[in-house]
């Protein structure tokens, strides 16, 4: 049964799915805690998929006996174990969550809901695990579905939000497809491993270059690279909180992942960095985007919305380790994507928490709020040290591996970006912590009068913000272990 | 290179593939916003298709009188993928649909700037 | 609320014309392995005949013949049935999707392909119907708040 | 607004144009779209699988998970448009 591991992690999902499905219209509390099962057992496996990869080597699984390039074959080799592992974590963190502040819909309506929820993260574990162009752009479209009618949960703005991303993320789809068919057409195959054998031939060619620069726009109108990420601040404002969260923190981190992979396994680093330009673009618009994006965070007054913008800032970190395209950037890059689904994860749960809880959503109105909860407040505390990259949270250990790839690659502009950036980030967290622990005041009854989170909201809050400390705690663990034998090949 | 219906099939592809741009990005209505979608997703569609063309074939059903010889046959492969495509591209118009359907209900408009104006912005 | 086409012309037409379009949809599933065609293509079909049928006859009557629920069950059981069919050679020793290790006496492994592409393309045309029905419903279904 | 959707436009046509005047002439037996994999299937559907019409051959069978993909990407736009209009207007 242990080679069938790689195939199961999405097929779990999808059956747990069905099963959520048909009880979430008998008896909807049923549904939600078969999701949470489901959820779980699929990160079982990929907790026995990463000891498997790691004993043995990579796992390749091919689709109906046919051997690749014939079939389609999944491939679960270290990178793709850590996303896996980032996407099922995560989610089912996420799915402990109560379903009426996390996806603000009636239990009758939205008998549903967990059904896409758990094939959203099929999708996105499909797209992780794919080893076959094609197939990606399938699992790419599943989980770009189930996003839109999540998002929409918010209400009649989210529905605007929902269908601006709706045809951002169309227009990013149809750049990728577009990109396979042109690399399809000059070698004749769709199969990742195959096309890094049969690309050197034709190095030169443009349609191979247009391919790849079309491939990985489409990737970066999906991830929110800076001049592109357009549709996330609002719709990560207007989404339920639990949404925000997994597409903030774990949907554009796999778009990074996929550009990541293209790079590495597809087109073969020294296509991509010595014959096209694309990494460099890359990290500039990414140092731009982290700068821009950051201002733009310090002069919002709604906190989702600010936080939203803090999403293009951290993604652009991982773009600026893509961009670096040197080995101790790449780290940077995927370890940062771990880091920030934690903590943004994190932070969009307080979020949400907090106004369903007490229906403050402005900045100024938080005076007074960490006598009234401390455990949120601390919660957040941790989150935007690891925003900051405070030591010991994760989100330290990500930028100093940024920061040791920027210096390796004697670009002193970066290095400046990011001191300057997390100054800002500094800016904006901490004029929250700073009025969450003044006194509070008179005017703000609704602070005087709440307490703390119910425990059910706290849960999965607390786990989140645990979880960066652990994780920076372990971080030589995860970067020796998972994330360094792929970047070796750089 | 430099043959002529090289130029003028791909040509048109992309001038398809522009409009199909333009509707999404320029347009202001949401349903010429969908048609544009749709314009695009086709005209890819239209690319692939040309991809699998080979002079002198007929299409790929095994005929007995022409044996196994690959020459004899389109491409198969971007017919399939075409195939799937064309199902990803129906899904998407649906949901658009209903998303529309949720903002027309809610704000009664489908101008953008109509819509932008009664959200408050 | 879609109401009758009011109609003698519309309604005859309609009537004579969806047995025989969800004939050929059949014909499509099924003719599939010789010619253009297969489950997504007969599955659109079945589901055009529906949708004219609601079209024209008017919910009311359309329902009757199909309900919107059932729609949804055909349309999951289907996309469950197709999974199960997927997952069955697992549990024979074979891969995900390899048909031929479907529980078949007395096939050998091409003639067992050929089934499996059959009855999967069963299972893809009847999915597509419920589901496209059911996105069709929604779309038409009023409900003002 | 209007502006930059011109300028994206522009580039991509530019990008587009480039991209294909790299590709093979259309309807060029050899070219290497329909060689390599396509050619596999061509000669071998009719013994593997017995089925004479080579798309259905790779779409249920060769790429039978592509098709597994696409039923769920209709399954899920299905759901979607249950869960998106089962929302009632709120006017806030």
């Amino acid at each position: 049964m242990i080679e069938h591991l790689p195939a199961l992690i999405p097929i779990t999902l999808i059956l747990f799915a069905f099963i959520a499905g048909v009880l979430g219209v008998m008896q909807f509390k049923l549904s939600r805690n078969v999701a949470m099962l489901g959820a779980l057992a699929a990160f079982v496996l990929s907790v026995t998929g990463t000891i498997q990869v790691l004993q043995t080597g990579p796992m390749h699984y091919s689709f109906g006996s046919w051997p690749p390039p014939y079939g389609i074959e999944f491939v679960l080799d270290t990178l793709s174990a850590f996303m896996v592992l980032v996407i099922t974590g995560i989610g089912s963190i996420l799915l402990m969550f109560p379903t009426k502040p996390g996806f603000m819909i009636d239990e009758q309506k939205g008998a549903t809901v967990y059904t896409v929820v758990l094939m959203l993260m099929a999708g996105l574990c499909g797209m992780v695990l794919a080893g076959d162009l094609f197939n990606l752009y399938v699992f790419l479209e599943i989980s770009s579905l189930s996003t839109f009618a999540l998002i929409s949960l918010g209400g009649g703005k989210a529905a605007v939000a929902s269908f601006r991303y709706l045809i951002m993320a169309s227009i990013g789809g149809c750049f990728y497809l577009l990109g396979v068919g042109f690399i399809y057409f000059s070698v004749g195959s769709v199969n990742m491993a195959d096309v890094l054998q049969l690309l050197p031939a034709v190095y030169d060619s443009p349609s191979v270059i247009g391919g790849a620069i079309l491939m990985v726009t489409g990737l970066c109108v999906k991830m929110a690279l800076f001049p592109l990420h357009t549709w996330l601040p609002d719709s990560d404002t207007y989404a339920p909180p639990v949404v925000a969260a997994f597409s903030a923190a774990v949907q554009i981190e796999v778009s990074a992942y996929v550009i990541i992979r293209l790079i590495l396994n597809v087109f073969s680093p020294e296509f991509i960095i010595g014959l096209t330009p694309i990494t460099d673009i890359i990290a500039w618009i990414s140092a731009a985007g982290i700068i821009i994006a950051s201002i733009l965070a310090v002069a919002q007054q709604n906190f989702r919305r600010m936080l939203a913008y803090s999403s293009v800032a951290q993604i652009a970190y991982v773009g600026l380790g893509i961009g670096l395209a040197n080995p101790l950037g790449i780290v940077g890059g995927i370890f940062h994507i771990m880091a920030h689904s934690l903590m943004k994860g994190s932070l969009f749960l307080i979020a949400g928490g907090i106004r369903h809880h007490t229906g403050i959503w402005n900045i100024n109105d938080f005076q007074g709020l960490g006598r009234r909860m401390p455990w949120t407040i601390g919660a957040f505390t941790i989150a935007a040290m690891g925003m900051i990259g405070i030591p010991p949270t994760a989100g330290f250990f990500s930028k100093w591996y940024l920061l040791l790839g920027s210096i390796e690659g004697d670009q002193w502009v970066f290095v400046a970006v990011i001191l300057i950036s997390s100054l800002l980030n500094a800016v904006y967290f901490f004029r929250i912590i700073e009025k969450a622990f003044s006194p509070p005041a008179e005017s703000t009854a609704s602070v005087n009068k709440t307490g703390e989170l119910p425990k059910r909201m706290l849960a999965p809050i607390l786990i989140l913000a645990i979880g960066t400390l652990i994780v920076g705690a372990l971080n030589v663990l995860v970067v020796n272990e998972l994330i360094m034998p792929v970047v070796e090949g750089l | 290179m430099g043959d002529l219906t090289f130029h003028y099939s791909y040509i048109m592809i992309i001038i398809l593939l522009v409009i199909g741009l333009w509707g999404m990005l320029g347009k202001r209505n949401l349903i010429k916003k969908i048609i544009g979608l749709n314009i695009f997703q086709t005209s890819i569609f239209l690319f692939f298709i040309k991809g699998a063309l080979k002079e002198g074939a007929t299409v790929p059903v095994i005929d007995p009188e022409l044996g196994l010889e690959a020459a004899s046959y389109f491409n198969p492969l971007p017919h399939v993928m075409i195939l799937t495509a064309i199902v990803v591209s129906v899904a998407t118009t649906g949901v658009a649909l209903a998303l529309m359907l949720t903002i027309y209900r809610n704000y009664s408009s489908l101008e953008e700037g109509d819509i932008l104006e009664r959200m408050g912005k | 609320m879609i109401k009758r086409y009011d109609s003698v012309i519309v309604d005859i037409t309609c009537r004579i014309m969806v047995p025989f379009i969800q004939l050929f949809a059949i014909y499509v599933i099924f003719h599939g392995h010789y010619s253009p065609g297969g489950g997504f293509q007969g599955g659109v079909l079945l589901a055009s005949s529906m949708i004219l049928h609601r079209l024209s006859l008017g919910q009311k009557e359309s329902y009757a013949k199909l309900a919107p629920r059932n729609a949804s069950i055909l349309g999951t059981g289907g996309m469950f049935l197709f999974m199960l069919t997927a997952i069955l050679p697992i549990f024979f020793g074979g891969m995900f999707l390899d048909y031929s290790f479907l529980p078949i006496p007395g096939l050998e492994s091409a003639m067992l392909r050929y089934y499996g592409i059959l009855i999967v393309e069963i299972w893809i045309g009847i999915a597509v119907f419920g589901c496209l029905v059911v996105i069709f419903d929604r779309l038409t279904e009023r409900r003002w708040g | 607004m209007r502006a930059a959707s011109a300028i994206i436009i522009a580039a991509f046509a530019a990008l587009m144009i480039y991209a294909t005047s790299g590709l093979p002439v259309p309807g060029d037996p050899d070219a290497p779209g329909s060689g390599h994999v396509s050619q596999y299937y061509i000669e071998h559907s009719m013994e593997d699988t017995h089925t004479p019409n080579i798309v259905t051959a790779v779409l249920a069978d060769y790429r039978g998970f592509d098709t597994l993909g696409e039923t769920l990407v209709i399954f899920t736009a299905s759901l979607a448009c249950v869960l998106i209009l089962a929302r009632r207007i709120d006017r806030d």
